[in-house]
């Protein structure tokens, strides 16, 4: 950036300029009360109003006022700093000044859209105002300082999202790391058979792309690995992974299953966590045939040679390239990305919350993802639906919005259950012919081709009921009912209670964030929603973004998603990594903490707040000195000064007490 | 000095300095607006990085300019986008109600919050309680004091906060 | 611990049985309980129907007067048995805090009546007090006759855990069944255990109300139990008086023993039948794990 | 204007009364009155919508909508045993019994309860009974109730009277307390007063949404 001509010698002199934002402002504060107000402040030269001040014409308001010489501050009162302050800070440069002679006023979010009475909101306004002249006036130009962009990409989460965006990211020849904290990549999508509304096979589309993550040159793939620790900032972040033990040495193994068929336990005993429990594996096995990487694993629970020390070790023997080492330890590998992309991905709600459904009581009472691995060819019962006991199922009842749309569990609409319950319904109806009823509060299908494969569902003769499930029990009012699962419902269209006795319940079970996201958020030091999915910088212009400069969010850990948003989702954020790493630098906000030296007394009080160790003491000048590169301007090193020596660029003591006079003395 | 103390129904108005961080309760406080979730208009927001930031000053500062109530917002301990800031506020906020109490100044005047940034609702309830509270206390009168009062107010405050560290 | 004893107009009445077997048992159990003097009717679900301040008054008085007598004990519970009351009381408290509105204007009728309540009451169900003050551990050791063998639906109607009581799930509560098998015996595990028995509608439409009842006697002969257990005076009611007419109606013969939790209990605990109220069943409760038998009626051996 | 057959089964907007879920949700409980998503749950759990004319789900929609005439002459609140089943599990923290308890005190403000429903009585009955004794005898009570509404039906329950009568669990006399001035001048002092929330509070509720 260029160093503008300090045009600031003498007196200040301020240009306010007071939006109406269409009528969001307007509304509720009197401009043109507000633009007489400024005027009456000191050191106001200019003050104005106009509809919309971040549009080129506004803009060119500021830029022009500062051209003419009537002012060299600028203040403009409208919304958040958070949504508009890079845009009114580049005016101003491109006005001929010093980008930091702004200051905003968030006469919007903070003043018209929360207060109800018209002169109080006012009355706010100028409050602002005059604390954003009083501030200005005291500011100080700084400069941006560049720091070059490490062009490697961390990527968290190897579901579909994860895979879609370190493609991305690999084939424009940058390096990726993939880290995958289970066994294998593909999430949850690799669970499913087919996908709505095409019902094209999931496994089809996605193993491909698994394989293509396996052989990419520039993708570096850790699964069975976790994020431990991040440090550092946009451009240049230092990041540990550990890499848990598989006891199978990764480069060595090949997948044949040898060892798996040979190892002592002649039967599987041990649930398998792939198929949710409906099946069992040994303690050594591998998650699925498709698995990438397709290593072996053992599970040190249940392996007797962890257990016991007295194995005969069968599988030891039966692998040809000593791929087994029980001696393996846990790695930690460290690395330095430029841009992070989290896609963390979901879990899915625990439906023994909710007693009246069943769920762990009544053996028929499936989940929605259970269902996925009895449809899928590959599952358990190589895609037949059956009963517990092994039965045909003659009639099954499909509840929706399990744990959704409840003030009780969630309060959100999990958005991808109706169509995964209708994908559910076809495919049930499709195997066993059985009646299904779909018991639903609406049907939430706005994607593309969703409301046809609705009317599909129609015409196939599923059975659609609107009214949310009362209860799933085994008590009996009819013949009929004995031995059955009855589902009681009101019909909300008929406007009667309906008892509808069924073999089978399936509850589509809403989405979560995944167990660790907390964990995950504080590490990455990103914020999220209430219900816990991260937070977006912006719902609607920013919705890859987060607050933290070089972290983007992908798929269903920003919240529920259905296959196509999360992939264009990922796309998205691998854009915006890309974009960071081809400009090659970032400019780093200099709000950082500097020493007055004549002031500091070298008690060494700031050194050990500061978090980034960005303060060291010369015990040869008795200074305290603040490295700008590691400081990242939280202020905490000034609040704690006894001297007064430490500040803080855009927030020095000086400049806070004059906004607080400011909100304060002028109404 | 402002026509807010009286509103149209005599009532009085009470005024608020707020001192929110960036990080998270600015960000609350914007998710409130667009959410328009309508509140007490008696606080006006002063914007920094981090709680951690605040001196003590800052808040005695906004009293002495005929505040009648000072609120404090950070993000939740742990969620610091700095780490630990916050607990530093925590701690000289600890500290600087002490000296307030001692000074006369009512505990309900300065208040601290844990605001996340997704807790646009809390804004709203935090304003709208802290509004109400002051208009139940009614405005804030700084008596003036002799220089001996001064003295002997902050010996007993520093005997009090020995073995409180900062 | 101290508890105040809250009857209600039921335990004095339908439900005696109700209330010999809470004094007996607390007494065998060595919990001192103290009746609330001059108490008056709680308000009870109708009342809320005509005027709900009135029904605040009520309840407000009684807690006033806990608050009273309680003096400076600081630890101490209003022991409700009866559901509805229990309900009311809680409910009271709830409104009173939530609502200042109506909390200012109970509190200047409680005044002009010279009373006052400071809200410090506990309101405490008995199968609260057995499982949690007293603990199910505690309990089992004063057991003199387990109830091995014995099959026991445990019934907790709706108003003691719906929608206020924070001793146990509202969903599924399991303090009954816990006490039960620190008794000795075995629970069914019923869907409808929370299920309303049609509260006071046996008295007004009487059609609906036995119906609803009958729902729920049958499905606990059909899993197999010999005794449901209730906690409410009006479940007792209903699902053990009409029992003849419900096998008129529906051509089902029923017959199954409906006793208080309390009662067996106390019986387990090797206290007098005549003690527990069980001569005022109806239906006759036996159980015989070693030639012992007990019977309804004022022909009890023990 | 020919005259239009199907005239008077269509419910015009000028016989509705848009005031009335304003009345309901002023009583608290009924705040969340228009959180409902008319998912059917309530009427689903509820063991006496089957005997109902509307279900609950359904005289929330009305009650929305204006219908108030309808709403107060149903026999849907009369039913209500109040077991609370539909307020703990409505997805939306809608207080249905709640608001049952508003309808019946609203019907019978505006004496449109149904006749045919013994409901009203028996309460009536024993509102009366508590006011006057402190305390209720529950023998007594059943007893006027059959008088009052069906005393053919006093007779067959006879027979079961006896037998509560003979086991000592039927009083007819009935119990009083010792203070009974002290409780009629605490109820007295509220004969006017309504369970409605002030205007502050509504706009607190409301903001909470």
């Amino acid at each position: 950036m260029s160093t503008p001509e300090n045009k600031t010698n003498g007196t200040p002199r301020i240009g306010v300029y007071v939006c109406h934002c269409g009528i969001n402002i307007a509304a509720k504060v009197n401009v043109a009360e507000c633009v007489e107000f400024a005027r009456s402040l000191p050191y106001v030269t200019v003050a104005r109003e106009y509809k919309f001040i971040c549009s080129d014409p506004g803009q060119e308001l500021i830029q022009q006022d500062i051209r003419d010489g009537k002012i060299d501050r600028v203040v403009v009162a409208s919304c958040s700093p958070l949504m508009h302050e890079a845009t009114f800070r580049k005016a101003t440069l491109a006005g001929g000044q010093n980008p930091f002679f702004f200051q905003m006023a968030n006469i919007r979010e903070h003043v018209s859209w929360v207060t109800f009475d018209k002169e109080m909101a006012t009355l706010k306004a100028k409050a602002l105002i005059a604390g954003a002249v009083m501030r200005v006036a005291r500011h100080k130009p700084l400069e941006k300082t560049r720091v070059p962009v490490n062009p490697d990409v961390l990527i968290v989460g190897g579901g579909i999202a994860g895979i879609h965006a370190a493609l991305t990211i690999a084939d424009s020849g940058k390096k990726v790391y993939l880290v995958e904290k289970e066994p294998t990549i593909g999430g949850h999508m690799a669970k499913f058979d087919k996908t709505f509304p095409t019902l094209d096979c999931a496994a089809c589309i996605l193993t491909p792309k698994m394989s293509a993550v396996r052989s990419h040159p520039n993708i570096i793939l850790w699964s069975y690995s976790e994020v431990s620790q991040v440090d550092g900032y946009v451009g240049n972040f230092k990041v540990k992974v550990r890499r848990k033990p598989r006891y199978v040495d990764e480069e060595l193994c090949v997948g044949c299953y040898e060892c798996i068929e040979k190892c002592i336990f002649k039967k599987a005993k041990f649930e398998d966590e792939f198929n949710i429990g409906l099946s069992q594996r040994k303690p050594i096995y591998i998650p699925f045939p498709q698995a990438t990487p397709l290593v072996a694993l053992i599970d040190p629970e249940t392996c007797t040679e962890f257990r016991t020390g007295k194995c005969k070790k069968t599988c030891v023997d039966a692998c040809e390239r000593k791929a087994i080492d029980f001696q393996q330890k846990e790695e930690i590998k460290e690395i330095d990305v430029g841009a992070i992309i989290l896609a963390t991905g979901f879990k899915i709600f625990d439906a023994t919350r909710i007693p009246r459904y069943g769920y762990g009581k009544y053996p028929n009472v499936f989940t929605s993802l259970e269902i996925e691995r009895l449809v899928n060819a590959s599952g358990p019962t190589g895609g037949e639906v059956r009963l517990k006991d092994g039965g045909k199922p003659n009639s099954v009842g499909i509840i929706h919005c399990v744990g959704s749309r409840d003030i009780n569990t969630n309060r959100y609409c999990s958005r991808l259950c109706c169509m995964a319950s209708l994908k559910l319904a076809h495919l049930i109806k499709e195997r066993t012919g059985a009646e299904v009823y779909n018991f639903y509060i609406d049907i939430r299908a706005a994607g593309k081709g969703y409301e046809e494969f609705y009317d599909k569902l129609l015409k196939e003769g599923v059975h659609f009921i609107r009214g949310r499930v009362a209860e799933v029990s085994d008590w009996t009012m009819t013949a009929d009912e004995e031995g059955k699962l009855v589902i009681r419902a009101e019909d909300t269209l008929i406007g009667v209670v309906r008892r509808i006795p069924v073999d089978m319940v399936v509850l589509a079970v809403g989405l979560e964030p995944s167990a660790d996201a907390d964990n995950i958020r504080r590490m990455f030091n990103i914020s999220c929603s209430y219900e816990g999915w991260f937070l977006e910088r912006h719902p609607k212009l920013a919705p890859v973004s987060t607050f933290t400069d070089g972290i983007s969010l992908a798929g269903a850990c920003q919240g529920p998603k259905d296959i196509p948003d999360s992939v264009a989702q990922a796309g998205a954020a691998a854009a915006e990594a890309l974009a960071l790493i081809d400009k090659g630098f970032v400019e780093l906000e200099p709000n950082t903490a500097f020493v007055q030296d004549e002031f500091c007394s070298g008690c060494c009080t700031c050194v050990a707040l500061c978090p980034y160790s960005a303060i060291s003491f010369s015990a040869d000048n008795n200074r305290a000195s603040v490295n700008g590169a590691l400081c990242k301007g939280c202020g905490t090193c000034v609040a704690a000064c006894p001297s007064g020596a430490l500040q803080q660029n855009l927030f020095t003591d000086e400049q806070i007490f004059e906004e607080i006079r400011g909100v304060m003395n002028y109404v | 000095m402002s026509d807010i103390n009286k509103s149209d129904n005599g009532n009085f108005e009470p005024r608020i300095v707020a001192f929110f961080c960036n990080w998270c309760t600015y960000t609350a406080a914007d998710l409130a607006g667009t959410a328009r979730m309508t509140y007490a208009p008696n606080a006006r927001v002063v914007r920094v990085m981090c709680s951690g930031r605040l001196d003590p000053q800052f808040i005695l500062m906004a009293l002495r300019e005929g505040a009648d109530g000072v609120l404090i917002g950070g993000c939740h301990p742990g969620d610091c986008h700095y780490q630990e800031g916050n607990y530093k506020t925590l701690r000289r906020f600890t500290l600087l109600k002490r000296l307030l109490l001692d000074m006369g100044i009512e505990d309900k005047r300065v208040r601290m919050e844990w605001i996340a940034a997704s807790e646009g609702d809390r804004v709203q309830r935090v304003m709208n309680e802290m509004t109400e509270q002051l208009k139940k206390l009614g405005p804030l009168h700084l008596e003036p004091v002799s220089i001996d009062t001064i003295h002997k107010k902050v010996e007993e405050s520093v005997a009090q906060a020995e073995g409180v560290k900062i | 611990m101290n508890y105040l004893y809250f009857p209600g107009c039921s335990l004095k009445g339908t439900g005696r049985a109700y209330e010999d077997s809470i004094l007996s048992v607390f007494k065998g159990l060595q919990l001192p309980l103290e009746e609330l003097d001059d108490w008056n009717c709680c308000g009870a679900t109708s009342y809320m129907a005509i005027s709900e301040m009135k029904a605040f008054a009520l309840s407000a008085r009684n807690l006033a007067l806990a608050e009273k007598q309680a003096h400076s004990r600081e630890n101490f519970g209003l022991v409700t048995p009866c559901a509805a009351c229990y309900l009311v009381l809680v409910k009271t408290q709830k409104y009173l805090q939530e609502f200042p509105d109506i909390g200012d204007k109970i509190k200047t009728a409680l005044k002009s009546a010279n009373l006052e309540y400071g809200g410090k009451v506990r309101v405490r169900h008995p199968l609260d007090v057995l499982a949690n003050d007293f603990g199910t551990e505690k309990l089992a050791s004063f057991v003199k006759k387990p109830l091995k063998g014995l099959k026991v639906a445990c019934y907790y109607g709706c108003q003691i855990v719906r929608p206020y009581a924070e001793f146990d799930d509202q969903h599924n509560p399991t303090t009954m069944n816990r006490i039960m098998h620190a008794l000795g015996a075995r629970t069914i595990d019923w869907a409808l255990k929370t299920r309303c028995c049609g509260g006071s509608l046996t008295g007004t439409i009487q059609e609906v109300g036995m119906r609803l009842s009958y729902i729920l006697l049958r499905e606990a002969s059909r899993l197999g139990a010999d005794v449901v257990a209730t906690a409410c005076p009006l479940c007792q009611f209903n699902l053990e008086c009409y029992q003849k007419q419900m096998s008129r109606e529906f051509e089902d013969a029923i017959s199954i023993p409906v006793v208080y939790f309390s009662q067996l209990v106390g019986f387990a605990m090797g206290l007098p039948a005549k003690e527990l109220g069980m001569q005022r069943l109806f239906v006759p409760f036996k159980f015989n794990p070693a030639a012992e038998s007990v019977k309804g009626g004022i022909h009890v051996h023990s | 204007m020919p005259v239009w057959r199907g005239w008077d089964k269509i419910k015009y907007q000028a016989q509705l009364d848009p005031a009335f879920a304003e009345e309901v949700t002023s009583i608290p409980g009924g705040e969340k009155l228009f959180d409902c998503i008319q998912c059917g749950t309530c009427s689903g759990l509820c063991p006496l919508s089957p005997y109902m004319d509307f279900t609950p789900r359904k005289i929330i929609a009305m009650i929305r909508a204006g219908f108030k005439g309808e709403v107060l002459s149903s026999h849907t609140c009369w039913l209500c045993a109040s077991c609370y089943a539909c307020t703990v599990e409505c997805p939306k923290g809608v207080k249905i019994t709640e608001i049952m308890y508003a309808t019946k005190r609203l019907a019978i403000r505006e004496g449109v309860s149904p006749k045919r429903f013994a409901i009203p009585v028996l309460a009536e009955e024993f509102f009366r009974d508590v006011e006057s004794n402190g305390r209720n005898s529950e023998g007594r009570l059943i007893m006027k109730l059959y008088l009052k509404t069906n005393p053919f039906k006093a007779l067959k329950q006879a027979t079961l009277g006896l037998r509560l009568w003979s086991q000592g669990r039927l009083g007819i006399r009935s119990d009083s307390i010792k203070r009974k001035s002290e409780l009629k001048t605490l109820l007295k002092s509220l004969e006017k007063e309504r369970m409605v929330r002030s205007r502050r509070e509504t706009a607190h509720a409301g903001e909470a949404k």
